[in-house]
């Protein structure tokens, strides 16, 4: 019988681990690396909170960039045009605006569409928002918004500097510790449980007496304040927010590291966003061949690891069950859906 | 008057257009359940294929020449969809379908990549043949004779491929296989032979779509990327593989971007995107969507 | 007797297909109600009407008096009523005991509220308990730990019906039960059934084919034939009906 | 410290202005390849690392960070306005230098003006003022104008730049008022610009000015030609795509004026200029080099200047240096101002014309070069451009 | 009693031979060596209660879904390696258990779509089906997914007639039908048998039925073939049904 406390001791040593390591990075790296190591802290829970909807309530989203953008625009123009408004409230806002976006797209979207339906639909309001942004003087339009500052937290005693890129890392990685932790405890609790029954059968769910589709609105705005976390928190960082931000290619990047790593397992996109990252960071002075290599090897990790490389080390188990007969059952007479 | 016309002949331009790149994807779609990103990357690899032959010619073309060279690209391009079907999609078949989506993003990166290094970087414009490079005037409305030619093509390319998949043989075995291809292989038929013939197919038509259009717009590595978005809106809004519900969306949505920009030029793309969130919200399975597969 | 639902007038067609015709459906609280008759006669339809899966056409429900006829599944289910399907449903990817385990939490969650849905990781003891003991009733030891989906057949109906009474339902509605299972866990599967009934004073609402079955457990006999209701009544009435045999019966 | 000097460079090596990125590169190339080649700069070579903008500022400032985290504090190689605006905090938070080799937003040296940035080319003002008063000149009976502008930040300069030159050199020469149309807006990176050019055509204008630019150019132009737009106009102004819509479009190109960052045949007799020529045609075969490559080697023979006279790398003391710094180019002579970080350079102009008779289809049958001292704005650091001193 | 002992080597009176099957999903071994034949025209019953294994070993002999070891007669020849859609057109015909009617083609086209298995000219009409099972034709121009559980039955066994088989494999036939089909469908079987030169191989759990339909009895019992013999045979062991049909 599965043994809980066991593994939550286990993944809670992961995300130690895992902070231990960045947080010893610094220490043999430049402050060049130490920077592009704090994007990855950041894409690694950018990435857990898209596998929060994929693998955990079957919600493909491919409109993740909203969300992050969004919680990077609400930081800068809180950082820009309120610097008086505390560190911990723009993160809020920034977290909230993701949490709204989600709200308002995610009730329009999940009324009756699913699957790759949804998927296009999220990312039409993704594209939505691209536009948006880059038609907003406001924000910056096509030009982004530069220059934010990084914060001096003051807790009344003392103060924490963050200005310096070093001191906002490590605020970085802590941050995205706790917050991969939160989620990992969220998807093992009695509502992560719930959700994941919901991805593997929406009618079975109903029929134990759930609302589906709240439940998943709840899980879809989750996500989105995740994301938009993740973005909030990178923005004093970069000190840029610029519409690429929102663009769906952006949306595709947590994709990749989920799929890179593995989306069976929980820890995959974290290790889908390391890998990412150390293969873009690899290529980054091979100009002109930069699309065909980083294609030729996500194409190689899809092919010789379909289960992710967490999948590959992990497990031989990831049967296939597409073809055969007792795998996935083709529904007959249920054209209707649940009400 | 003269604007309404303009603008309903340019949203036709815009819908055919895409048709012509959807086609092919939606047939994919249809009977693999993927999203095919690298189909915008062999469209392109179509129409810059299509541009070498020509060249190959000497450049000048008349109609029959650019004809030629589109079907070459078809060809060309369908020989390709042979070799991704048995490198690729063919061990994708046994994994998740957001598996094969990233594989065919990654395929279409590759696709950009050998564009660069086989054509450059410089833009590449092709003029239409000669005799498609004139004005018809109605009345005090001008529509270009190309841009006639591609809305033809469209239109010719629904009629083909609908008699291909609801009145022949192949067409129906398509549609049983994209159902449930283990019961398929019971039955007797050879369900690998059946995928790779649409993918060749849908190849080709991709192929065939970048030769045509070769001249609607620059040629440069980044037009694969150009038409995806609307092609992938056209196949969703049309409904799961269905090649009449694309060719209905497409038309409707470049309808619907045409007078938006007619009307509210500032925001380009938007009523696209509106739209599609509109259609999907009143119709979630699409437009065709209950005729889907089988 | 008291009444546990009440259904007046249903109607339901798909598209063309007219499926259920003013149908009149009672169900006193405490009886163990079968539906039979052919196949496509509609059993399977009033089911889902019932139970709030398809939306009908016609007509009004209501369930221990309280009208529940826009009542979606789910809200159905927060009443009182546990169901199976007619092709066993569960969570494929999760082990059978995180199936149980689903199903407990979700009935805790019903009662208690949202604070029993936060927190913890690990499901508390007495779901573990439950779970457990639910394990045993219906003999689902031995392939826990593994993916609900590599049960077989009749595994995956025994862990449904585990999953349905977990929800501690008032109102337990059976589609084929015991579809697929062979002769000898049919009569177990009766027992089962039987004895749940007694132990949770379930009312009963099932659809069956195996004759055994249903005279076994059978307090009240339905027969639909062409989506109407032909017969109805005690069990030894409904089958000497001779339109009965002649539909549905043959020479059982 | 003899190792050599690394100067970074931030350019487009993937996506939509690969192209142009690549004419940073070269540029670069052939200016090391020169330094060094004259024993480098105090002695020490010169060596270049390359990362992708991705021409947008996200990246670029990944990129640009990464490198000064690495030790590259000197870059040059920026070419789009968004990235050069976001490069001036950046940079001065984590200290490095940026020279752009081509972004042309006003802003850089006036209202955004940062001590970390520096335009060796042309200002906007300088080509675009002086591509009207040129324009007027030669042809004073055209009045009515209409514009195709890109809806960013360089579409609005130049816009706004085109606007204020006309309405203020028209009436100054030829004492009528000039009429301008309002810019047709469109947006980037889009296959089909029909309906713009719908509206274009509608437009009861005798000239058009555009500002859009690489592949989006060429589509535009593409499209625009069937529906018969350059038959209906006298004048077609291009700001900036020098030889890319023509070497596309070869003898169906529409004859047209192009701002231009360096003709090569304008500075025949220049050595720098014949050498970069030459250098370019030897290693890529062709035969079109367009002007970001002379900019981007103009910002290696810039930093190579700088730190000479500096004697240092420091990030400090190469902005002092680059100040007021004289240098040669192959457009000639250049000094960057001091006060706005801006050079002073000829702003370029070129007519090209279909052509049966040349090789490629087209042809340059007119240019001319005009006196970067007499074309330049005041130099108003920190303030808004001041439309009404063109 | 071994399961070897009765199998003989495949001759010209077998239709199908098996030896050493194992069959395996992922890493759990399902079928262990199994041994059986089944000869022309001959009719033979596979018992075992659920999760014994009936299913899987029906698949394994058209290599659809689990992985397969082992040595596969059919009609004279080895198949192992021989594609899925090739073994159905050889005359080997599985009708699965969940049936798989395609929901968006009329039942008409479904069952049509039986007539790619079939051997040069040898396939049955739409009419010989009908009469066969005359419930089907007034339903012959609905939709798939507008058939009830037992429809869907009857219309898979027709369609697995349709190419007119050597060996039909009925996967549970009559699970969930209603009596009276029940009864029809024996009669059914017994027809086919005497009109067409086919054998069967049915999975069962309804005893009656399957004694009904069958002259032989393969009894397995965790993927482990444990009895092979007529009915009598098995009458003659009341411990066998005890055994290995029991809790
Ligand atoms: N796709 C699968 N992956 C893993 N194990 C499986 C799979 N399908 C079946 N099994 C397992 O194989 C064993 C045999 O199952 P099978 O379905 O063949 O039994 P069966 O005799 O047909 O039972 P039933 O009468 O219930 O249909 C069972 O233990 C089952 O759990
Ligand atoms: N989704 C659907 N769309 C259209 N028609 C349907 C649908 N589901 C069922 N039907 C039709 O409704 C009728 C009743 O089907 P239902 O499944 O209720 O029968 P049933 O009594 O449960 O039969 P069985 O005993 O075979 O399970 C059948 O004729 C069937 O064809
Ligand atoms: C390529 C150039 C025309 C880009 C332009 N100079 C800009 O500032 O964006
Ligand atoms: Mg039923
Ligand atoms: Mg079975």
């Amino acid at each position: 019988m599965i043994d809980y406390r066991r593994r939550m001791r286990a993944n809670l040593a992961i995300a130690v681990i895992g902070l231990v390591l960045f947080a010893v990075f610094p220490l043999v790296a430049n402050s060049g690396l130490v920077f592009l190591a704090g994007l990855v802290a950041v894409n690694i829970v950018f990435g857990l909170s898209w596998n929060l909807l994929f693998s955990g309530v079957g919600l493909l989203s491919f409109g993740h960039a909203m969300f992050f953008a969004g919680g990077a625009y609400a930081m800068a123009v809180v950082s820009l045009r309120l610097p008086d408004l505390p560190f911990a409230g723009g993160l809020l806002l920034g977290a909230m605006t993701g949490g709204i976006i989600a709200l308002v797209f995610g009730y329009i979207a999940l009324r009756r569409a699913s699957g790759v339906y949804f998927a296009v639909l999220t990312l039409a309001f993704s594209e939505l928002v691209h536009i948006v942004i880059t038609k907003t003087t406001f924000l910056g339009r096509n030009d982004g918004l530069v220059g934010i500052p990084r914060p001096v937290i003051n807790l009344g005693v003392a103060s924490i500097d963050l200005t310096s890129a070093l001191a906002y890392y490590y605020f970085i990685i802590v941050a995205m510790a706790v917050v991969a932790f939160a989620l990992w405890s969220f998807q093992n609790s009695p509502a992560g449980r719930l959700i994941q029954a919901i991805r593997q059968d929406p009618v079975r769910t109903a029929f134990l007496g759930t609302d589906v589709r709240s439940w998943q609105l709840t899980a879809f705005v989750l996500s989105g304040t995740i994301a938009a976390f993740c973005g909030a928190v990178m923005v004093p960082f970069a000190q840029i927010a610029s519409p690429e931000i929102a663009y769906w290619t952006v949306s595709t990047e947590p994709i990749l590291f989920t799929l890179l790593g593995g989306a069976g397992h929980f820890w995959g996109p974290a290790v889908g966003a390391i890998l990412f990252g150390a293969i873009d960071y690899a290529t980054r002075a091979l100009y002109g061949l930069s699309e065909i290599t980083v294609g030729m090897l996500l194409l190689g990790v899809v092919l010789l690891m379909p289960g992710g490389l967490l999948g590959f080390l992990l497990s031989r188990r990831t049967a296939a069950r597409r073809l055969t007969g007792s795998g996935k059952r083709v529904p007959m007479a249920n054209a209707e859906k649940a009400t | 008057m003269v604007d309404i016309g303009l603008t309903v002949f340019n949203g036709l331009a815009w819908g055919m257009a895409t048709f012509l790149v959807a086609a092919g994807l939606t047939l994919i779609f249809g009977i693999l359940h993927i999203l095919n990103f690298a189909h915008g990357g062999f469209f392109m690899i179509g129409a810059y294929v299509a541009y070498s032959v020509m060249l190959a010619f000497g450049g000048t073309m008349p109609l029959w020449l650019y004809l030629v060279a589109a079907i070459a690209a078809g060809i060309a391009v369908g020989g390709m969809g042979w070799g991704v079907d048995k490198l690729i999609l063919r061990r994708l078949r046994h994994v998740e379908d957001a598996y094969s989506l990233i594989a065919t993003y990654a395929l279409l990166l590759v696709c950009v990549g050998a564009v660069q290094l086989v054509w450059g970087l410089n833009y590449l414009s092709v003029m239409p043949p000669p005799a498609l490079n004139s004005v018809v005037f109605l009345g005090d409305m001008f529509m270009p004779t190309y841009t006639i030619f591609i809305i033809a093509c469209g239109i010719l390319a629904f009629i083909g491929l609908e008699i291909f998949i609801s009145h022949t043989e192949m067409g129906r075995l398509i549609r049983v296989v994209a159902a449930d291809p283990w019961m398929a292989k019971l039955l007797g038929l050879n369900v690998r032979r059946i995928y790779l013939v649409t993918v060749v197919f849908s190849f080709a038509l991709a192929g065939l779509a970048g030769g045509l259009l070769m001249a609607n717009q620059s040629l440069s590595p980044e037009l694969g990327g150009i038409f995806l978005l609307q092609a992938f809106g056209v196949v969703i809004v049309g409904g799961m593989g269905s090649i009449r519900g694309a060719f209905i969306a497409a038309i409707l949505l470049g309808m619907i971007e045409s007078f938006g920009t007619y009307f509210v030029p500032q925001y380009p793309g938007i009523f696209f995107l509106v739209a599609l969130a509109v259609i999907l919200l009143i119709k979630p399975e699409g437009i065709m969507g209950k005729e889907q597969t089988a | 007797m008291t009444r546990m639902m009440e259904a007046r007038g249903i109607h339901k067609s798909y598209g063309p297909v007219r499926v259920l015709e003013d149908v009149d459906f009672d169900l006193e609280a405490g009886e163990a109600h079968v539906v039979i008759g052919p196949n496509g006669a509609g059993k399977t339809t009033l089911f889902r009407c019932l139970s709030g899966e398809s939306r009908i056409d016609g007509g009004t429900i209501t369930l221990a008096g309280e009208d529940i006829t826009g009542l979606a599944g789910w809200q159905r289910v927060k009443r009182g009523i546990g169901r199976s399907f007619q092709v066993a449903r569960i969570f494929p990817d999760m082990s059978a005991f995180e199936n149980l385990i689903v199903a407990i939490e979700t009935r805790e969650r019903v009662d208690k509220g949202l604070k029993s849905t936060f927190g913890l990781v690990a499901p508390r003891a007495a779901v573990r308990g439950e779970a457990e003991d639910l394990v045993v009733e219906l003999g689902l030891e031995g392939r826990l730990d593994e993916p609900a989906s590599t049960l077989s057949h009749g595994d995956k109906k025994r862990l449904e019906l585990a999953m349905s009474l977990a929800l501690k339902p008032k109102l337990l509605m059976l589609d084929e039960p015991t579809a697929g299972m062979s002769q000898s866990d049919r009569a177990e599967a009766v027992r089962l059934i039987a004895q749940v009934r007694e132990k949770y004073g379930l009312t009963l609402l099932l659809t069956e084919h195996d004759m055994e079955v249903v005279f076994g457990l059978a307090t009240r006999l339905t027969v639909l034939h062409h989506g109407a209701i032909i017969a109805s009544g005690e069990p030894h009435k409904v089958r000497a009906d001779a339109r009965v045999r002649e539909v549905y019966l043959g020479q059982h | 410290q003899d190792g050599p000097i690394t100067i970074g460079i931030v350019t487009p090596l993937s996506g939509p202005v690969q192209l142009i990125g690549n004419f940073v590169r070269q540029g670069a190339e052939i200016g090391v390849a020169h330094i060094n080649a004259n024993g480098g700069i105090n002695g020490r070579q010169l060596a270049l690392e390359f990362r992708d903008s991705k021409a947008n500022p996200n990246d670029a400032s990944v990129a640009a960070r990464e490198l000064i985290g690495s030790g590259v504090n000197l870059q040059l190689g920026t070419i789009s306005s968004a990235v050069a605006l976001a490069m001036g905090p950046l940079l001065e938070s984590e200290g490095g230098v940026v020279l752009t080799s081509g972004a042309g937003t006003e802003k850089l040296n006036h209202e955004n003006y940062n001590a970390h940035v520096f335009r060796v080319g042309d200002s906007p003002v300088s080509r675009n003022a002086g591509l009207v008063r040129h324009i007027v000149q030669s042809r004073p009976e055209i009045r009515k104008w209409g514009g195709i502008i890109p809806d960013h930040e360089y579409g609005r300069t130049t816009w706004k730049i085109f606007d204020a030159a006309m309405r203020k050199i028209v009436p100054e020469l030829t004492g009528e008022e000039a009429q301008i149309a309002d810019p047709i807006l469109v947006p980037y990176g889009s296959g089909d610009y029909r309906n713009y050019i719908t509206q274009a055509m509608r437009l009861d204008v005798e000239g058009i000015y555009t500002s859009v630019y690489g592949g989006d150019a060429v589509t535009l132009y593409q499209q625009a030609k069937p529906f018969g737009l350059f038959d209906k106009i006298d004048v077609l102004l291009d700001s900036a795509n020098e030889f890319l819509v023509a070497t596309a479009m070869k003898d169906q190109t529409p004859a047209h004026w192009s701002g231009f960052h360096w003709y090569y045949e304008a500075n025949k007799g220049n050595p720098l200029s014949d050498e970069l020529y030459a250098q370019y045609v030897e290693r890529t075969g062709n035969k079109y080099p367009m002007g970001w490559a002379a900019e981007a080697h103009a910002g290696i023979m810039a930093y190579a200047g700088a730190i000479a006279k500096a004697g240092s790398t420091e990030t400090g003391d190469v902005i002092a240096a680059l100040k007021g710094l004289e240098f040669d180019s192959a457009t000639g002579k250049r000094r960057i101002r001091a006060e706005d970080n801006q050079a002073v350079k000829n702003a370029e102009l070129a007519f090209i014309e279909p052509s049966a008779s040349a090789p490629d289809g087209f042809a340059v049958t007119d240019y001319v070069s005009l006196d970067g001292e007499k074309v330049i704005e005041p130099a108003t650091p920190g303030q808004p451009l001041d439309t009404t001193i063109l | 009693m071994p399961a070897s002992g009765r199998f003989t080597l495949a001759s010209t009176e077998t239709l199908l031979a098996v030896r050493d099957l194992n069959a395996f999903y992922g890493g759990s071994h399902i079928i262990r060596n199994a041994a059986f034949s089944v000869g022309p025209g001959e009719s033979v019953a596979l018992l075992g209660r659920n999760g014994a294994g009936k299913t899987t070993l029906m698949k394994s002999l058209l290599d659809a879904g689990p992985r397969v070891e082992g040595e596969i007669m059919f009609d004279g020849a080895d198949i192992a390696g021989v594609p899925t859609d090739e073994r159905s057109r050889r005359g080997l015909m599985l009708v699965p258990e969940d049936r798989r009617i395609y929901p968006n083609i009329s039942v008409g086209e479904n069952i049509e779509l039986g007539r790619h298995a079939a051997r040069a000219g040898k396939a049955l009409s739409l009419k010989d089906i009908f009469t066969l099972f005359p419930l089907i034709e007034p339903l012959r121009d609905r939709a798939g997914y507008q058939l009830s559980g037992g429809q869907q039955q009857l219309v898979a066994v027709a369609r697995g007639l349709l190419g007119a088989p050597r060996l039909l494999l009925l996967d549970e036939p009559v699970e969930g039908l209603a009596p009276v089909v029940v009864q029809d469908m024996a009669r059914h079987i017994e027809r086919i048998r005497q009109t067409q030169d086919l054998a069967l191989l049915i999975a069962e759990q309804n005893l009656s039925f399957a004694r009904a339909c069958t002259d032989r009895v393969v009894l397995i019992d965790t993927g482990r073939i444990v009895f092979d013999g007529t009915w009598e045979d098995f009458d003659a062991d009341p411990g066998l049904k005890e055994r290995y049909l029991a809790v």
